[in-house]
């Protein structure tokens, strides 16, 4: 039976990857709605997530059905419980990109809708240099569950507190540029809404590469620099 | 074995004829590969039943001859004991052909003692005396009496001294074989390095092997000789000289029989022993003897049993006087003994010749209960303790 | 994903009793076997697994004092009829025992066995046989180089294959096994395993087992037995699961006795 | 303290078991040794091949050797082939509760028990007086006492007879040594019964019938009661010619030179001789028969 | 060995029951904190989720443990994968709860920290009434877990609606309250954080009562609606 | 969680080597087990795994041509030792067979071999003993009725209770079991792994088990022989979660030979 496990194993990580890229493009498409103003891009973040919802229910099933048939023990249960909590979090970051396509079609509905001039350029600013970050993360943090590869899940691990400290000045900005009254309120909710979400995503991307670090080399990290 | 293969090519054309159920065809597509001409899927046609003349003739010509055996076997029943039977429905039968046989051929008495020949030889002369106006019977009375002077004038047909000799001798044989056979197997069972084995083994093959014949013969021209130098008794031949060479001929079979039931003890039986800080003598007397008691118990019966039958070594070895005593120094005279020496002389249908079958009779039915007890210990205990049923 | 009654049945077995002497062993049985399955049986000691097996290939008529009713189709045909041969119902119906047990024979002549006893005697087509179902058994290439050799000086998994591929070589449709994999080592478990999933791909099989992680890992239906009853019988995804009877949930969770 | 006494406790069992072995391989050696020693001087190519001459106190023993061989020729084609397929039967055919498999058993076990005697008795009571007569009448109105009279057949037949058991017993014992499985792995395959029975049975249970058959034709070699009064003869200086021949054997020659001859203190070279010769023949035949099991032995524990 | 896993099976549950008591009282004090003012509470709040965050990773392993050494099945399985899930729920109602604390800190801190007036207190008001709702669907979503009572946990989903619908009526008022500059920046945006939390912890506690469903059931609920 | 060679070591294993004939069978065991700890021998078949255990009670004594050397201490006591009388050894080292293998005598008996055989004749002392063994076994109260009765008419799984009583009436330290579950069905099996479990309250115990699962839930310790070889030896839990060794992870995940 072994063999047809590991094909079965394979299938898991399979679906995963499809899962990391149907979350990936929710992300793009989403800060793309935002920064773009591709309103487009936002509705479709909004219908995919359905897809994303269903694709866990089914990771999610199979795992079930591995370990009950399967009885996995040592780097196979490993893999396997990384996988489930990888497709949690993947869901996960799904829901934060369903938000972040949220508040970009707010801003593009609202009426004063401006964050072209001062400190509101500077936030979007701010927020595009964070999506940058937090895509890169996502992206290396998939890449190292497909490649199993722990030391690249390290690297995305360092990128965790530039997005932390690039979300709490955004949102100090923004609430700054409220007080200035230079932004309107909606828009710095929303701001601060996407730089949060934004932050999220990175925290579950950080999530995923402990996953990985977890089954590869048995270690977990989670937690542990807290 | 000689499957007609155009019977199957029949099968096969008429299931191609026949329009199969579409679940069928869906089946046999997958199967290619090993196929061998059968034809695949179950339809009514495929799986009809036949008739097969290599099976029946077989199954039948198998019966028969197993029926041929079992008519064999029961005739040997049948005739012993219908042979022994007129004795009692013969009360007034007079005795017509009586006592020509020539003193020449009675071998049976020819190599007493001494002392003996010359005292079987009166008997001889009275009973011929006797004879003359008389006629032998063989009553119940008769049978039950001390006396066994079948060629007398007036013959006496007392099977006493005859049964009371087979139990001496076969006791003492029994006496002698059972403790060295029983602790030879329990040595080879249990202690035996395996050089040890290597020698005993075959030993105990090549005892099996002898001819009964052969210790018989040793028993006569070196045994007998031996022992009365040794101990100076009177007979040169008697129940003692038989029982010894007997448990020659019994020691094997009680060794191996219970040799068979001590090593048919599991291993893992001993090894539990052992584990528990049994020494190994312990073990041996504690747990592998006492499981295998009743086939040890078995392995002396059935020994009994041979012994009380044997012919051979008792006609040659034990000085064949009928007596009835209890000293085991004397010469003594068995069962089988007197039919071997004795039938070959008597006449078809007589009275001597229908008790020597009823002497054949008694020992059939005494082996026979000895066997089945025996069979009864090793089947049904030592089976049941082994395998736990 | 329950057995359905339609044509996709290769076996159907409806209210099924057997009894040996007065004792009932299997009561009321009825069942749907799909093809080109893998069903397992599986229930605690004596509940009549493997007299169910043997049922389906009427192995039982060889024990004294069995008594059968009720009725088993397999395509259709009832296997019970008086008009069926059992000499041919066997051929159809490959069994695997718990203990292999190969002829005391080469290799060769082992798979030969059954074509043979069909009245197949050209050599080159029993070589054309014996290989393929070699192959197939998955044991070609480890003994194609020793065909004369005695069966009996293969490890035990090699001689449960070989036991396979004797079975192939008559060309059935349906596999039996009873325990096939209860006498190996995982290895050669894993192996038997292996072999089983790739078989289903062309036969019905049907596969007793005291190992419940067995019946998780190559079964497609799993069926409960209980002192000759059968209790559930479904997908083993939702027998491992979420199966229905709180008795079948207490056996394959340990809960049992 | 109580370790010690066990210690000797376990010597003493250990010591006395032993003795009582090697008391049997001694007295074997005895045994043996007292027949070579006696026998081996008037063993020559003479004795073997000519007839004893002047009243058996001189010459050889040849009638007496064919007449064994030929009897236990006679016996092993009446005997082995009935018995091989009773236990066939036994084994294969009949079912556990059938009436005649356990009336067969029943009366096979019984008989394995009978004195050899017994059998004698039997062949007397019924080759001799009932066959033989049977067929005088027949034959010559009876007139002409020719079959019913002691003769090679009816001791041989009578031989047969005796060893039957031993070569059902063990011909059936080497048939179930076929395990279960290997017939149900026939029956599986679609081969009928007989197919099974020549396939997969009889090959692999061969040794065993050999066995059998050997062990059959070295107990009945030996064995001379039973031919003391259905066909063995005193003193015949030629070879039978016939069936209905009394005949010469090599064990009852052995009794009679023991107790009967003339002279024993002369014939005692020739009687240790004979008996060597007798000894020297069953004793292939065992050995033969302990060499094929041994190797059907070797085949099971692999 | 039956009855060890009992014992073990037990012996998770007390520690899921543990880890949702902890996480109730952060919730309480979390409300506290910001309801009645009390800094201390939302410190305890803080500090806390260290426990629960190392009690989340010693139940995950203990699952890890009893699936590689159990090989659970059916029924068993199903209470450990669901165990699984509500740990992992628990840790996040604990960070939302950590969210929460932070918020009432920083309303606290906050100089312009009004929330008494006018529509701010009608905010407030409103986020009492969620946290009301909420700690209820909390101590029944874990009550049903405890009693393994898919009843109980049906009338949990029931009130995600509600929660929803007043979240969104809070954070329409925010706004507007900040529009009409009746709220301070800062405030505004800590009771539409609030808000949001709530509404997360109300989520999360249905996912919970899905999970119940779940393990008692074997039904799959979860995006079912969706 | 490994094992430490403090006193905390209740058999101290150095560089045992084992040769049947010029066969080595074991190769430089070094090994410390703890007390009233269950430690797990697995590994495939023919590794050597009962050949290592029946080396801690000297068993292997009793076949012709076994070659051992190296150390094997037993509370700091060296068991391969002239002084060391191997009886008195197998006293304090109970064991358990694959095969339940009771005496043929009454169940009573049978516990009361081990205590006879050590000179222990007084009635009472015996029917005090035979109760508390067979209550700490966990088989008292399915036999307590029938103590007179023949221990081979007990269940296969009874009887291996009993033989576990049997072991415990010479009042051992040690228990060693050689795949003590193997022939039993799984209800019969889990029986004898919860008392397993109980009994390393008191015992240290040594078992070795084909069945991973088995070695899983019942061991504290869990040693991977190969090859006559001690490949890996931790706690149950690391070796089944996260072994160090590839050959342990390609074993217990399966994907061996
Ligand atoms: N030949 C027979 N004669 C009488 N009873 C039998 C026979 N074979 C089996 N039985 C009984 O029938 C019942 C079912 O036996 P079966 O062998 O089918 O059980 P099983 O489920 O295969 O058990 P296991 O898992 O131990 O192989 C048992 O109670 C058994 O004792
Ligand atoms: N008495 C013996 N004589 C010679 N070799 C032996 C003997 N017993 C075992 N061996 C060999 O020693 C090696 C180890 O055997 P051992 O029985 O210890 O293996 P094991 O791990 O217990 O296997 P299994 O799981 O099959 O019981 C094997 O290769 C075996 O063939
Ligand atoms: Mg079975
Ligand atoms: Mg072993
Ligand atoms: O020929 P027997 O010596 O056995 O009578």
């Amino acid at each position: 039976m072994e063999r047809q496990f590991q094909l079965e194993l394979e299938s898991l990580k399979t679906s995963l990857i499809k899962m990391g890229s149907l979350v990936e493009d929710s992300f793009r498409l989403a800060v793309a709605a935002f920064l773009e103003h591709d309103r487009r891009a936002g509705l479709e973040v909004i219908i995919s997530d359905e897809r994303i919802d269903s694709l866990e229910l089914e990771i999610d099933n199979a795992i079930i059905d591995l370990l009950a048939l399967r009885q996995p023990v040592a780097k196979d249960l490993r893999f396997i419980i990384g996988s489930q909590k990888l497709n949690n979090d993947l869901e996960r970051i799904g829901d934060h990109c369903v938000n972040l396509a949220q508040s970009a079609l707010t801003l593009l509905d609202s009426p004063g809708n401006s964050t072209t001039g001062g400190l509101a350029a500077t936030a979007v600013e701010d927020i595009r240099r964070m999506a940058e970050i937090v895509e890169r993360m996502l992206r290396d943090a998939l890449d190292s569950f497909i490649r199993l590869d722990p030391e690249l899940a390290e690297e995305v691990l360092e990128n965790e507190q530039p997005v932390d400290d690039l979300n709490r000045k955004t949102v100090k900005l923004v609430v700054e540029s409220l007080k200035a009254e230079e932004l309107g309120v909606e828009t710095g909710m929303e701001l601060a809404r996407l730089s949060r979400n934004l932050e999220r995503i990175a925290d579950l991307s950080t999530n995923i590469a402990e996953e990985v670090v977890f089954l590869t080399q048995a270690r977990v990290i989670k937690h542990q620099g807290v | 074995m000689n499957q007609t293969p155009p019977v199957s090519m029949n099968f096969m054309r008429e299931d191609r004829k026949d329009p199969a159920p579409p679940s069928l065809t869906g089946n046999t597509g997958g199967m290619s590969g090993a196929g061998n001409g059968n034809v695949t899927g179950f339809t009514t046609q495929g799986l009809r039943r036949r008739f097969r003349w290599d099976e029946f003739l077989a199954e039948k010509l198998i019966t028969v001859v197993a029926f041929i055996s079992l008519a064999a076997i029961v005739m040997i029943f049948v005739f012993v004991f219908r042979e022994a039977l007129p004795i009692f429905f013969q009360p007034e039968k007079e005795e017509t052909a009586v006592v020509e046989s020539a003193e020449e051929e009675t071998y049976g008495e020819e190599y007493l003692g001494e002392a003996h020949r010359a005292r079987s030889e009166e008997d001889r002369e009275a009973s011929r005396a006797e004879t003359a106006g008389s006629e032998g019977r063989a009553t119940l009375s008769n049978l039950a009496g001390t006396r066994w002077q079948p060629v007398s004038a007036v013959p006496q047909y007392g099977i006493l001294p005859l049964v009371v000799g087979s139990l001496k001798v076969t006791l003492l044989s029994i006496l002698i074989a059972s403790p060295v056979a029983i602790l030879a197997a329990l040595f080879t069972a249990s202690f035996a390095p395996r050089w040890a084995k290597e020698v005993l083994k075959p030993a105990i093959e090549i005892l099996a092997g002898f001819p009964s014949v052969v210790i018989g013969f040793f028993a006569l021209v070196v045994l007998a000789s031996l022992l009365q130098n040794l101990f100076g008794y009177e007979y040169r031949l008697n129940a003692f000289v038989g029982g010894l060479a007997m448990a020659l001929a019994v020691i094997p079979i009680i060794y191996t029989v219970a040799e068979d039931a001590l090593t048919a003890v599991p291993r893992y039986m001993s090894e539990a022993s052992l584990a528990l800080g049994a020494s190994k003598w312990q073990t041996a007397l504690f747990v592998t003897l006492p499981a295998a008691t009743p086939g040890v118990f078995a392995a002396v019966l059935l020994g009994f049993g041979r012994a009380f039958g044997e012919t051979m070594i008792v006609l040659m070895a034990t000085g064949n006087a009928a007596m009835l005593s209890l000293n085991f120094l004397e010469p003594v005279r068995t069962m089988s003994a007197t039919i071997g020496a004795e039938m070959a002389e008597v006449v078809f249908g007589d009275t001597h010749y229908t008790v020597l079958f009823l002497l054949g009779a008694i020992l059939f039915l005494f082996t026979f209960l000895l066997n089945a007890a025996a069979e009864v210990f090793i089947r049904q205990r030592l089976l049941k303790r082994f395998r736990g049923l | 994903m329950t057995t359905t009654k339609t044509e996709n049945t290769k076996i159907a077995i409806r209210d099924l009793n057997l009894h040996y002497g007065s004792k009932q062993a299997l009561s009321n049985i009825s069942m749907d076997i799909a093809p080109k399955n893998v069903t397992a049986l599986i229930g605690p000691s004596g509940c009549g697994k493997s007299t169910f097996l043997r049922t389906l290939n009427r192995m039982n008529e060889l024990i004294d004092n069995v008594r059968i009713d009720g009725s088993v189709r397999i395509d259709n045909v009832e296997i019970y009829d008086k008009q069926v041969d059992v000499v041919e119902l066997r051929k159809r119906i490959g069994m695997i025992f718990q203990k292999s047990n190969p002829f005391p024979k080469s290799i060769f002549d082992n798979v030969a066995y059954g074509p043979r006893i069909n009245g197949i005697h050209d050599r080159k087509r029993l070589e054309e046989i014996v290989e393929t179902t070699l192959k197939r058994a998955a044991i070609w290439d480890e003994v194609k180089n020793d065909l004369g050799k005695s069966a009996l000086a293969l490890s035990g998994g090699q001689q449960q294959r070989l036991c396979i591929a004797r079975a192939l070589a008559v060309d059935p449709e349906i596999l039996l096994m009873d325990e096939p994999a209860s006498a190996l080592d995982p290895i050669a478990t894993a192996k038997i395993e292996e072999l089983i999933y790739e078989l289903k791909q062309s036969y019905t099989i049907v596969i007793v087992t005291h190992n419940m992680q067995q019946a998780a890992r190559v079964s497609d239906f799993t069926a409960f037995f209980y002192m000759g009853e059968l209790i559930e019988m479904d997908s083993t995804k939702t027998m491992f699961t979420a199966p229905t009877k709180k008795q079948t949930e207490d056996y394959i969770t340990g809960r049992f006795g | 303290m109580k370790r010690l006494r066990r210690k000797v406790l376990g010597s003493a069992v250990v010591g006395l078991s032993g003795a009582a072995a090697f008391s049997i391989v001694a007295v074997v050696i005895v045994v043996m040794a007292t027949i070579v020693v006696g026998g081996k001087d008037t063993i020559s190519w003479e004795f073997l091949s000519t007839p004893p001459r002047e009243g058996m106190t001189a010459g050889g023993i040849l009638p007496a050797i064919v007449g064994m061989a030929l009897r236990v020729l006679i016996m092993s084609i009446a005997g082995v082939p009935v018995g091989v397929i009773t236990a066939v039967y036994l084994s294969e055919y009949a079912g556990a509760q059938s009436r005649l498999a356990r009336a067969i058993r029943f009366a096979v076990n019984t008989l394995a028990g009978v004195p050899a005697i017994v059998f004698g008795l039997f062949g007397l009571g019924f080759f001799v007086q009932f066959v033989g007569s049977g067929m005088d009448t027949l034959l010559s109105d009876g007139t002409d006492l020719h079959w019913a009279q002691p003769n090679l057949l009816w001791a041989s037949l009578t031989m047969a007879l005796l060893t039957l058991p031993v070569v059902i017993v063990s011909v059936e014992e080497a048939i179930k040594t076929v395990p279960q499985d290997l017939r149900a792995a026939s029956l599986a395959l679609g081969a009928t019964k007989w197919q099974t029975i020549w396939h997969v049975v009889l090959p692999n249970s061969l040794t065993g019938i050999l066995t059998g058959g050997i062990l059959a034709v070295s107990r009945g070699a030996g064995e001379v009661a039973p031919i003391l009064f259905t066909g063995a003869a005193y003193f015949l200086p030629r070879l039978p010619g016939s069936l209905s021949d009394q005949f010469m054997e090599l064990g009852y020659h052995v009794y009679i030179m023991a107790t009967q001859s003339t002279n024993v203190d002369a014939t005692i070279g020739i009687q240790y001789a004979t008996t060597l010769v007798l000894l020297t023949i069953t004793f292939m035949l065992n050995f033969s028969a302990i060499f094929l099991r041994s190797r059907v032995r070797s085949r099971q524990m692999r």
